[in-house]
């Protein structure tokens, strides 16, 4: 029996999932995006590096910070230029604030998708407590647009440390209570581990990237392997599981969670004073050339490729962004699972679809 | 068929004396039923049901006015909140769902791209404005909205309800097509 | 002047009762006068017993002539099934439980849940729903099967109501007394999973036939050890007959003999109930609705009604088999000894109800084939070790028979 | 930097010395290089820098249209997870390949996780990807009937 799931079903987001199925196991996925799909890469050529900015980082509010990161890097690449180190110290804040909150979505939805409404409302709530925490350095809710090529917007205020590490430690407290109800339980156990098994040699040949691959057990962060901005001065631990399973998947959005509460830490201690901007030109003119810029953004490796031809706008702008490398991971974890576990199989491995579809 | 003038007229007035003795009662009854039973449809067309995900979650919580979170089956739903952007791919979609929820049906459009196309005003793949293929009760500006404007629009929405007149329900088959 | 507001509307109903009032004694008196004695054939029918027809006259004038009459209705069958023990009451405690499992529900979240529909903590919120469903369109899908799509709703309501009939609320409310209820519930409830099936069936389409099959294999897996740990107690009790089960709990409810007999049974009955973690047949994320999918409108509101109500009657099982029905301290006066049993009897099954609710909010679903381990490895076995309890417990004469 | 650049021109160098008649320019910055081919010996040389130089996948598929030479440039990028010393680095290899007939070998048998790249690269630019198994229409609609979006000749709408 094939089963249209989506666009309009409790189980898919913005997209389509074809699946054929022999009673209860899945023998067949066919994934159908483009549902979301804007066109942000042509409008991105008619756009000015600037002006760039506030579409470029819609595909994933979710991660605002996230996917900016590395266009702006890509920008300043090409412009041969780097931000102010205190600028450095804002952008990583607000990248690990962004990868806190994309994780706690990430299990409010997992939770749905196990059948559990109180697991869908805890982390949701608790998202407001470091929306409002970015919203301090930010401005807005979530949509903040506030990297630019050679810093930040704005700087951070004077009682934003007291707060982050207030919040850090109420959110470590709950951190422990979510372990302890939602996922240190059997019936979370049975639905979960063993279920949609990524080994690591399929990992590494399908290209997967963020906390799906490091549940795989493959020990890779760009934010370690390619230290970006003051990455290299911040000490953190990458999170590996060797298991490759829905359960592994859950266990590293927890710890990266944690490590990212520990950087925004050391991050607030170690921020220097100073501007958070360098002077650029208001209209940027990039010499002719390409750039490839990379960050690990919440849902893994982001990447821009970006074609200068010196013009005002990019020439060519590729969002390489890490939902979409994980498609393919979907058809392939899919085959031979039951009906049941096919949302959360398919969530656990950070696919969010407006993102892919760009 | 009725030809005497004042039999036409003694018609009228039970008519009127219905109208008001069981009619307008009934119809705030039932429009009093509807503004605290408005549920959702789950359907997701872009990237602002996040902050419709964060308006029923705890801190804003839709559901203090019956709004239910996400509702499975669309067969029981009453509002379609269209959250952000509609391109083409999705824009049949839209329209099937609609055309498959039962009568009263309402529509909120929610954030600047499914108003008018918002930020993508010019891309070629994006509907300027969900309006010219369902019919819409609210608008919400806002890129994303922020949470407390979803719910000024559910109160507008009740407002608007409130002033409805009351149809009963009529029994109509439809096709359905599983796509 | 349209109504905009609730005094308004309270204004207006004021009215209508007082032009009513006024016009009642020109209008109706004198067609009650006539159309009721033409009528008195079915009314005696509805009531037997020492009440004539002159005496309802009599108590259209009196009202406190009244009294007896309503004394005398309700001890007929036709109060039974329809008012107290069974339709209205079991109706009242499911919107009651709607409401009591939205609240429940958003307090564990850290939400506050149905607020203002109703002046106070949203107490309305079923009934806006009600309202709402009965005003809404019923779509039926054009390759439905038209007979058995309309009937489901009334079929799981009728199905819900018969369990009511079986279940004691005190001695003397029963509507039924039979010698073989237990067998009898149970003949009952499996009939819940069939008519799951036949709507899957009647819509016509995947998702709601995906539904109804899931839900006969999960009655696969949780039938026998309902009813194995249900023979526990009719081993007890000596009699499969539900109030004799009860009247032998007068000293001890069967939960503290049985207590593993009782947990294999609020499990089943938990899965029988299709409540989360074991609400497969209906499991939101990859069935949409389950096997309530194509319904719409009141279609759906009678069939979420007849799942509550259901809940109820089994609730009252659990209370009758295990918590000891009716029997509690007297808390009234003596001469209200059968307020005190239904008292009593309320308090424990909303006590189930509410325990049934709380895994809503605490736990995930299961899948389906670890449900049918579950049932066939674990509850099965320890539905047998129940069993052996109960027999030594009987033998060595520790409850009295 | 020093002993960084060496790896990237250490690699640039292997690579052209490999493939000496049919590299059409290479170039290299710190934790980046791009070497440029002949569309025939694509798939050799894949398969050399993944068996031999150990990038074990492909990050990316892209093309850049160039209306002034003629030519699409479809650029892979690719990088690896299995050796540490490589993972720094990210190298493109790309192809430069007429505009009005685009075609290439896909490299979905070498490098797997191509596959929806390949097919997103197709439906943006129309460069076809010879023996690719499900060439389909991936994100633009169904009934999407104009020439591919990301062609420079496309104009938007609204501007």
């Amino acid at each position: 029996m094939t089963l249209s799931v989506g666009p309009q079903h409790p189980g898919s987001g913005h997209f389509r999932l074809i699946i054929t199925v022999d009673g209860d196991i899945i023998v067949k996925a066919e994934p159908d995006p483009g549902y979301v799909h804007r066109g942000e890469e042509k409008m991105a050529e008619v756009r000015n590096y600037i002006q760039n900015i506030p579409h470029i980082e819609r595909p994933s509010i979710i991660d605002a910070s996230g996917i900016l990161y590395p266009y702006v890097l890509a920008v300043e690449d090409l412009l041969g230029k780097s931000a102010p180190e205190r600028a450095q110290y804002i952008r990583m804040i607000m990248a690990e604030l962004n990868r806190i909150t994309s994780h706690l979505y990430f299990l409010s939805i997992f939770g749905i998708f196990l059948g559990h409404s109180t697991m869908f409302m805890w982390p949701m709530g608790d998202r407001e407590v470091f929306i409002d925490l970015s919203q301090m350095i930010g401005g807005t809710r979530i949509t903040f647009s506030h990297f630019v090529p050679g810093g930040v917007r704005s700087d951070a205020p004077d009682s934003f440390a007291d707060k982050a590490e207030k919040t850090c430690d109420y959110f470590e407290g709950r951190l422990k209570e979510y372990e302890r109800i939602f996922v240190n339980n059997p019936l979370c156990h049975q639905r979960t581990v063993g279920v949609g098994v990524l080994t690591k040699e399929d990992a590494i040949k399908l290209g997967v990237v963020g906390p799906s691959l490091r549940a795989s057990g493959v020990k890779s962060d760009t934010r370690r392997d390619e230290p970006y901005d003051a990455y290299d001065k911040v000490d953190f631990e990458v999170p590996v599981y060797s298991e490759g399973d829905s359960y592994a998947r859950l266990r590293v959005h927890f710890d990266e969670m944690r490590q990212s509460m520990s950087i925004i830490r050391q991050c607030i201690k170690q921020m220097p004073k100073g501007p958070v901007k360098q002077k650029l030109p208001p209209q940027l003119r990039p010499p002719a050339g390409e750039a490839y810029a990379r960050t690990e953004a919440a849902r893994g490796a982001m990447a821009y490729y970006i074609v200068s031809d010196g013009g005002n706008y990019p020439y060519r702008l590729k969002m390489n962004v890490a939902s979409f490398r994980n498609l393919i991971a979907i058809p392939y974890l899919l085959k031979g699972v039951h009906l049941a576990d096919m949302p959360t199989v398919y969530w656990g491995l950070d696919y969010w679809p407006v993102e892919a579809d760009k | 068929m009725v030809k005497s003038g004042a039999l036409a007229i003694l018609v009228g007035r039970l008519n009127d004396v219905l109208q008001y003795a069981v009619g307008e009662p009934l119809n705030y009854l039932v429009n009093w039923g509807r503004i605290y039973s408005l549920w959702p449809v789950h359907l997701e067309t872009a990237c602002c049901s996040i902050e419709f995900g964060a308006a029923s979650g705890p801190r804003y919580d839709l559901e203090r006015y019956g709004v239910l979170e996400a509702f499975g089956s669309l067969r029981q739903c009453d509002l379609l909140i269209v959250q952000g952007t509609v391109n083409r791919k999705v824009a049949p979609r839209v329209r099937m769902v609609y055309d498959q929820m039962p009568d009263p049906k309402y529509v909120i459009s929610m954030g600047a791209c499914s108003n008018t196309g918002g930020l993508y005003f010019d891309s070629y793949n994006v509907l300027k404005g969900v309006d010219s293929i369902v019919p819409v009760d609210v608008y919400i500006p806002g890129c994303p909205p922020r949470p407390e404007a979803i719910i000024q629009a559910l109160i507008m929405l009740q407002n608007k309800i409130k002033k409805q007149k009351f149809a009963p329900p009529e029994l109509k088959q439809i096709e359905t097509k599983v796509a | 002047m349209p109504i905009e507001n609730f005094e308004d509307f309270i204004k207006r109903v004021l009215e209508i009762v007082f032009w009513v009032l006024v016009f009642s004694p020109l209008v109706i008196f004198p067609l009650i006068f006539i159309v009721l004695p033409s009528m008195m054939g079915l009314i005696g029918i509805m009531i037997p017993g020492p009440i004539g027809v002159n005496d309802i006259l009599a108590a259209l004038a009196d009202p406190l002539k009244s009294i007896p009459i309503m004394t005398e209705f309700m001890k007929t069958d036709f109060f039974k099934i329809a008012v107290f023990p069974g339709f209205t009451w079991a109706a009242l405690i499911a919107t009651g439980a709607i409401l009591i499992e939205r609240k429940l529900l958003a307090k564990m979240q850290l939400r506050v849940g149905p607020l203002y529909a109703g002046k106070f903590e949203g107490v309305l919120q079923p009934i806006a729903d009600l309202l709402k469903l009965i005003a809404k369109e019923i779509i039926i899908p054009r390759r439905a099967d038209k007979l058995a799509f309309w009937c489901i709703p009334f079929a799981a309501m009728a199905v819900g109501g018969a369990l009511l009939a079986i279940v004691p609320v005190s001695k003397q409310w029963v509507v039924t007394n039979l010698d073989v209820g237990l067998v009898v519930a149970f003949a009952i409830m499996s009939f819940f999973p069939i008519i799951a099936l036949v709507a899957g069936w009647a819509s016509n389409s995947k998702y709601p036939f995906l539904g109804g099959l899931r839900a006969l294999h999960q009655m696969v897996s949780y039938e026998i050890p309902l009813l194995l740990s249900a023979l526990g107690v009719a081993v007890l009790a000596g009699s499969l007959n539900l109030v004799k089960i009860v009247e032998t709990q007068s000293s001890i409810p069967f939960l503290l003999v049985q207590p593993l007999g009782a947990i294999v049974f609020f499990i089943a009955l938990m899965a029988e109930l299709e409540r989360i973690p074991f609400d497969l047949p209906e499991a939101e994320p990859e069935l949409v609705a389950g096997w309530m999918t194509e319904m719409s409108g009141m279609l759906f509101g009678v069939t979420q009604l007849a799942v509550y109500v259901k809940f109820y009657a089994l609730a009252g099982l659990f209370t009758t088999l295990y918590l000891g029905g009716w029997y509690g301290p007297q808390i009234l006066p003596p001469e209200m000894a059968e307020a005190n049993a239904v008292i009593w009897f309320t308090v424990k099954t909303l006590a189930v109800m509410v325990l049934m609710m709380v895994p809503r909010g605490t736990m995930t679903r299961i899948r389906i084939d670890l449900m049918l381990k579950a049932g066939w490895g674990r509850l099965l076995f320890l539905a047998f070790v129940n069993i052996f309890i109960a027999i030594v417990v009987v033998q060595l004469g520790i409850v009295p028979r | 930097m020093s002993a960084q650049s060496s790896l990237e021109q250490s690699l640039v160098q292997q690579l052209s010395s490999q493939f000496k008649d049919s590299v059409r320019s290479s170039s290299f910055k710190a934790k980046r290089f791009k070497i440029t081919v002949d569309e025939t010996i694509i798939l050799k040389v894949a398969e050399y820098i993944r068996d031999q130089l150990g990038f074990d996948h492909a990050a990316s598929v892209t093309g850049t249209d160039f209306p002034k030479d003629g030519v699409i440039e479809v650029v892979y990028h690719f990088t690896s997870y299995s050796k540490d010393d490589l993972r720094k680095v990210v190298g493109a290899l790309a192809v430069r390949i007429p505009r009005d007939s685009p075609k290439i070998p896909s490299l979905i048998n070498v490098w797997p996780s191509v596959e929806y790249h390949e097919r997103e690269t197709y439906e943006m630019l129309g460069v076809t990807f010879e023996g690719h198994p499900n060439l389909k229409r991936l994100l633009l609609p169904e009934d999407w009937s104009d020439i591919p979006p990301l062609r420079k000749d496309f104009t938007l709408p609204g501007r």
